[in-house]
């Protein structure tokens, strides 16, 4: 068999190379001439389309010398006011978007004003911009050196070292054309999540299936992340497993927090687009489904068909997204999706009202003097309750990626925040046991 | 029991052969004549019937027979494999040995794959790009068009 | 899909007409002689074999006079003793055992501790006998009028007028063999279904495709009931629809009350396998894929294809059941269907502690004497808590017939538990309002 496809191979000519491509080359438009068709589709990702839950909205405003942006999605806190409460004292209150198309990627980290806020490092750039070549210039071709370099640099300093959002040598290999992973974040953080599954130095470019780097392409930003320790390290927390409670479990055991919450002083974390740790539990994933079957999928071009790259929606895009393996009406793609997704919405709004029950009895007990002491365990529910509920909140597809999963976190979610309450109510003081990890 | 196992082998060897004679056929007279001859050859057994239905509503039962999906092109291995599923499918049928819902073996299931290939090698040439052909970088056409030879 | 469905179902069988058959043939046997493939599947339902989460297990026990069943099935209130808490007051504290094959249905229903503490009306037979004769007898050729009759009589009067568990007759018409239904408890709650669908005068026997009745003839037993009125009418409570929300509202309009609960006074309800309701809100469902197609599928006897009567869990027998559509491996495909109960059952676990410790609260308040009228609120929300609770818990599947409406419906009744707790401690005295049906 194997003979065949070896013909097979010779057989192939793959693309036309009008301009040599190497280990350098960052500028999309210089790929685009060896690959127009890619290029064009990429360039769209502009574009901004609804969808009931998901693409984003495009509000014009008018530009300012702060921020030149004349087109942003629209708000999220605004939409949902119960939002800033939850993250009260922390940037994502003062402004918290829709995401939209990867094109915009750059701009909004820029100029959102949770910039203006805090002092942001360096770090946050990896998954803003095409950073492979920046660090690897700053590092003098050592990936991870430029990498740690400019997590210590101000946000701004570093902003300045980028120029192209993420772009064709962030998830390929210029020579070959094959996905490759470029992000230090998901390389250390995929090997540390393989190493608690018995598999020892993981090395994702080498040891990965061609399918699963069609979603680890993806999953090297889709993910959730902290900033570890003063050299602002980016670290993906999946030591111990991608669950919910095994992450809260290494936050708690790393004792970090994001911040310290405005009304009850609990400190909280802020839990960050899970795609990639959601879509795993999630029974697509299980049948070897990937990001890129879904948001990239293959289209018709003449003779060829490309993988779409105009990163989306599905929703927006069911035919080719959905149908080759489901075959329903689009209409009828688009119910399932949003039946889930319309469950997922309603249970998070019971688990969002729960908590805000929280936070306002935590924050009546201490406006009545009780100590930071006295109200450990109830702020200690208060930080369970309000990461998982975040998990669901922040991951972007409203449920779909792993619909059961999703109502099991805010189930228990739900739990926590009420537990909180009649800890208070009961005056129990001793930290949190009893709510389980 | 040996002597349905006697009476197995003769039924696949003749099955494999006449199967293998439509095909040698195939191989200079394409055409109707096979198009309508061999996926009856494979219907001799009832147990295909569902996926010979299946193939009738398809997308490929104007452009592909059973044999273009689940024999090698090359002319040897086909014939090999003819002989072998000619056989040993008899040989199950005959005694009764096989599962209610027949699912594809590992090795057909290769050799499946590279029909598509066969007959759609350049629309997917952009996609199959060059990557090497070790099963793990191989573009698996059967995750999304599972049921492009009978419906399912 | 429906392409399986339509192919499989062309395969009709001829069958010799070793005796006639009329509507007056209750007796399987005589069936049989038409039908032997069928009716030697139908009597495996003997068979006894545990899965993880369904089946049933064979426990030897010594036959007494009252009850002469050499071998039962376990016992779920031994294997969660909160169950005796969550019924205190209620039969079901006594007895409730894990389901098993049809063929007990008749015997498990009359030797049932149940029937010892309470005096049950002969409504209960409706679904664990052949009743369609008697029914008919009874009414003199009215099947209602029967059905009525038998409603009324006590359990061990009507008892006698029945001799077989389900039998051929109950689901099939004699003389075309076609699938009919013959439930009034049935035909008159599918037509409130559908009347609140807006669809008029629903005939299920006229109005119902053949694929549809592959579910309905299992959903003249397997669904919520009650017993309404002075005379005992079996009742489903579909009026409102058949979500769980849907069917509360229906009870709390209606004031009905299963018990009062023992330790609480809450006026509680007991629901009762809920498979055709639950299997309607899933994925299966809404692609037209029925009960009969997992329960009862299709096999090869020779060159027939023929459904299989040894009706059973699926998990036993997942090539027939699942392989026809699911191109995955036998021990995937029994992963996934665990994976998803095992999920449901750690959010159930997490849910019954809740009940638990709500109904520890009301049990103490009312120690203090409080009264009914201050406990109200609190117990408005056991009651939902409780409902909510149970209609997974009675839900056969453990979750995997809608396993996100599984989880979406626990989440929900761990929220009305902790509220509930803390109505009491902030002493709230209304009747539960906030408290969403
Ligand atoms: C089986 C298909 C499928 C797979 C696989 C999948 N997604 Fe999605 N994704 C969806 C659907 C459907 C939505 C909901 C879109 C909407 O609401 O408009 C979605 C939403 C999203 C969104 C929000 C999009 C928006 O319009 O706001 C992001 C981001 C996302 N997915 C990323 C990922 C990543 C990263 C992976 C892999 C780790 C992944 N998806 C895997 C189908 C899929
Ligand atoms: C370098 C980081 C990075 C990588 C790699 C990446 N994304 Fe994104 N993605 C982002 C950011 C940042 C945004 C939000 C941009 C914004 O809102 O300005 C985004 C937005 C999206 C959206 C939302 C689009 C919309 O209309 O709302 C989808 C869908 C998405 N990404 C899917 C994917 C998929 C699929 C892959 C892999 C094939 C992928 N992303 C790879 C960073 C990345
Ligand atoms: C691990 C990858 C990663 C890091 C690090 C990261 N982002 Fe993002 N960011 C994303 C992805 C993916 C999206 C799109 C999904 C979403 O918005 O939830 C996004 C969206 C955004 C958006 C648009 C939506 C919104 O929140 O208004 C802004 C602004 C943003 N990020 C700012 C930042 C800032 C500031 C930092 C550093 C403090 C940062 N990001 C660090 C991956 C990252
Ligand atoms: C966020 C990740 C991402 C970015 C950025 C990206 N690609 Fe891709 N690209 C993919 C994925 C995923 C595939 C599918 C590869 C596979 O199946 O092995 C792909 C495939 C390709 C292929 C192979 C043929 C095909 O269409 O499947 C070409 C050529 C290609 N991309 C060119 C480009 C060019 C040019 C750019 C920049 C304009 C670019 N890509 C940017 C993820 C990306
Ligand atoms: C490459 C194949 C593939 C693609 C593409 C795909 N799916 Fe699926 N989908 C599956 C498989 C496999 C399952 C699991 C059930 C099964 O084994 O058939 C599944 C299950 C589902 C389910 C039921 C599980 C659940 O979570 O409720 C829904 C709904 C669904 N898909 C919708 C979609 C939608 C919408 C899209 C497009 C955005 C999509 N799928 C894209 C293969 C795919
Ligand atoms: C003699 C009866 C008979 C004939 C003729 C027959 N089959 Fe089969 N086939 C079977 C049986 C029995 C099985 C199940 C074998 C098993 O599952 O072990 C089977 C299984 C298969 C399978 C799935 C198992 C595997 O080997 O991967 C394929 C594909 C298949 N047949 C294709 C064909 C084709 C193509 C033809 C015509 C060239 C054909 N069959 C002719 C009886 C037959
Ligand atoms: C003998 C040659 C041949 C073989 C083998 C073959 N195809 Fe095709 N296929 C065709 C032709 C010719 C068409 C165009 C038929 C049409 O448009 O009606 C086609 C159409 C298609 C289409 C588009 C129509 C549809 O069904 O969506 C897909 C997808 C496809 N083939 C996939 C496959 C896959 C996957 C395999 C292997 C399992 C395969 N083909 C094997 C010749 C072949
Ligand atoms: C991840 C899913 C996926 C995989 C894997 C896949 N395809 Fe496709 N294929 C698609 C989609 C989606 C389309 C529809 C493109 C469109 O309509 O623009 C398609 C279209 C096609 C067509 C029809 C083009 C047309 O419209 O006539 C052929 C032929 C085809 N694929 C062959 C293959 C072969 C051969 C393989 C394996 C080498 C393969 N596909 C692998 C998703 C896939
Ligand atoms: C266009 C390609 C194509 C043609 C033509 C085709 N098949 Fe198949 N066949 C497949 C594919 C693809 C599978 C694998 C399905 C899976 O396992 O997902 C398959 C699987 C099978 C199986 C295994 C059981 C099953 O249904 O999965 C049998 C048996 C089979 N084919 C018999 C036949 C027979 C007989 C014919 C002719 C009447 C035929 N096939 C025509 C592509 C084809
Ligand atoms: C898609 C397949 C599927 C469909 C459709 C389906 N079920 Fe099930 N059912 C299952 C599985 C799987 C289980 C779990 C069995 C186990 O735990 O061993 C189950 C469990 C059950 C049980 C408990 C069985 C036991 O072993 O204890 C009952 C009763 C039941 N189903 C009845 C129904 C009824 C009635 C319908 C239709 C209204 C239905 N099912 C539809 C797959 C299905
Ligand atoms: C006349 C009422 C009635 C009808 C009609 C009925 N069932 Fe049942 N079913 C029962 C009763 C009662 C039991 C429990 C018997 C016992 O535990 O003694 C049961 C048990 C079961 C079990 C559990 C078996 C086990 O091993 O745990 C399954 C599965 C089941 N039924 C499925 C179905 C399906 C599928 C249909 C329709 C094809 C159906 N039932 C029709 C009353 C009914
Ligand atoms: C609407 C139909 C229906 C009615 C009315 C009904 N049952 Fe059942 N019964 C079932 C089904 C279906 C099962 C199997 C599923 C289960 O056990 O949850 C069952 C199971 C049982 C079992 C075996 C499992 C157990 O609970 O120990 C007993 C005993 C039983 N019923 C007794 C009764 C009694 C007593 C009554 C009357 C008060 C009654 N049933 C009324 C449908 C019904
Ligand atoms: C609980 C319901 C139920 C009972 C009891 C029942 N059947 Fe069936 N039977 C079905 C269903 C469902 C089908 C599938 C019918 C369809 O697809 O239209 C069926 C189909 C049949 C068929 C058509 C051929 C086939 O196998 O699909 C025959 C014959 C049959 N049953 C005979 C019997 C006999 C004899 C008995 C009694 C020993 C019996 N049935 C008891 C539900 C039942
Ligand atoms: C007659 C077809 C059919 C049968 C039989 C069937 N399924 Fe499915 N199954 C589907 C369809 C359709 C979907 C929805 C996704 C899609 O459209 O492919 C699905 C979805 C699923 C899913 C994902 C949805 C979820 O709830 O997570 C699982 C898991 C699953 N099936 C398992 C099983 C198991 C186990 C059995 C056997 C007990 C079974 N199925 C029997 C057709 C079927
Ligand atoms: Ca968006
Ligand atoms: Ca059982």
């Amino acid at each position: 068999l194997m003979n065949i496809f070896e013909r097979k191979q010779e057989a192939r000519n793959p693309f036309y190379r009008v301009v040599e491509l190497n280990d350098q080359t960052d500028d999309p438009a210089v790929w685009g001439k060896n690959f127009p068709l890619q290029y064009d589709d990429y360039k769209r990702t502009t574009d901004q389309v609804r969808t009931h839950f998901g693409g984003s909205e495009a509000l014009p405003r008018t530009p300012t010398k702060a921020d030149p942006r004349s087109v942003v999605a629209q708000s999220k806190i605004e939409e949902d006011p119960r939002l800033k409460i939850m993250w009260a004292g922390y940037a994502f209150a003062k402004d918290f978007r829709e995401e939209r198309g990867h094109a915009y990627m750059l701009d909004d980290q820029t100029y959102t004003e949770r910039q203006q806020v805090v002092k942001q490092p360096g770090t946050c750039i990896q998954c803003h911009a095409s950073v492979y070549v920046p660090y690897k210039k700053l590092g003098n071709g050592d990936l991870i050196a430029g990498f740690e370099k400019m997590n210590q640099m101000p946000f701004f300093e570093a902003r300045k070292l980028v120029t192209h959002p993420v772009s064709c040598i962030d998830c390929h290999d210029p020579t070959t054309m094959q996905l490759r992973v470029t992000r230090p974040g998901f390389i250390e953080g995929i090997a540390a999540y393989k190493a608690s599954q018995g598999i020892k130095n993981y090395d994702v470019n080498k040891d990965a299936t061609r399918q699963e780097m069609r979603a680890y392409v993806c999953g090297q930003c889709h993910v959730e992340y902290y900033f570890k320790g003063p050299e602002k390290r980016l670290v993906y927390p999946w030591a111990k497993g991608l669950k919910v409670e095994q992450i809260q479990a290494y936050y708690d055991e790393a004792q970090f927090k994001d911040w310290t919450h405005a009304d009850t002083g609990a400190p909280v974390l802020k839990a960050q687009h899970p795609e990639f740790e959601m879509w795993n539990q999630g029974i697509h994933a299980r049948s070897g489904v990937t990001c890129a079957d879904c948001h990239m999928p293959y289209k018709r071009e003449g003779a060829l068909k490309i993988s779409d790259h105009h990163v989306r929606s599905p929703v927006l895009n069911i035919n080719r997204a959905c149908q080759t393996c489901h075959k329903w009406s689009e209409d009828e793609l688009k119910a399932r999706v949003e039946n889930i997704q319309q469950r997922t919405f309603e249970l998070r709004n019971v688990a969002m009202d729960a908590l805000m029950d929280l936070i306002k009895d935590l924050k009546a007990a201490k406006g009545a003097g009780k100590t930071d002491n006295e109200l450990a365990m109830a702020q200690g529910f208060q930080r369970k309750a309000q990461f998982y509920l975040d998990f669901v909140e922040a991951e972007n597809s409203t449920g779909f990626h792993a619909p059961q999963e999703a109502s099991r976190i805010l189930g228990e979610s739900i739990d926590f925040s009420r537990k909180g309450q009649i800890a208070l109510r009961d005056g129990k003081t001793a930290p949190s046991q009893t709510a389980k990890p | 029991m040996t002597a349905r196992m006697i009476q197995g082998i003769l039924v696949g060897m003749i099955c494999g052969v006449a199967i293998g004679i439509g095909l040698y056929t195939f191989a200079y007279a394409k055409g109707w004549s096979y198009l309508t001859d061999d996926p009856a050859a494979c219907m001799n057994c009832h147990v295909m019937r569902e996926q010979f239905d299946g193939w009738l509503k398809s997308s490929h039962r104007a452009v592909a027979t059973c044999n273009s999906c689940h024999t090698p092109k090359n002319f040897i291995a086909k014939y090999a494999t003819k002989a072998s599923n000619g056989f040993w499918h008899s040989f199950n049928f005959t005694t009764g040995d096989y599962e209610d819902n027949i699912q594809i073996k590992p090795h057909s299931r290769e050799i499946t794959e590279q029909a598509c290939r066969n007959c759609h090698g350049e629309i997917v040439d952009a996609v199959e790009g060059t990557h090497p052909s070790s099963s793990s970088q191989q573009l698996a056409c059967l995750r999304c068009h599972n049921s492009v030879g009978h419906l399912q």
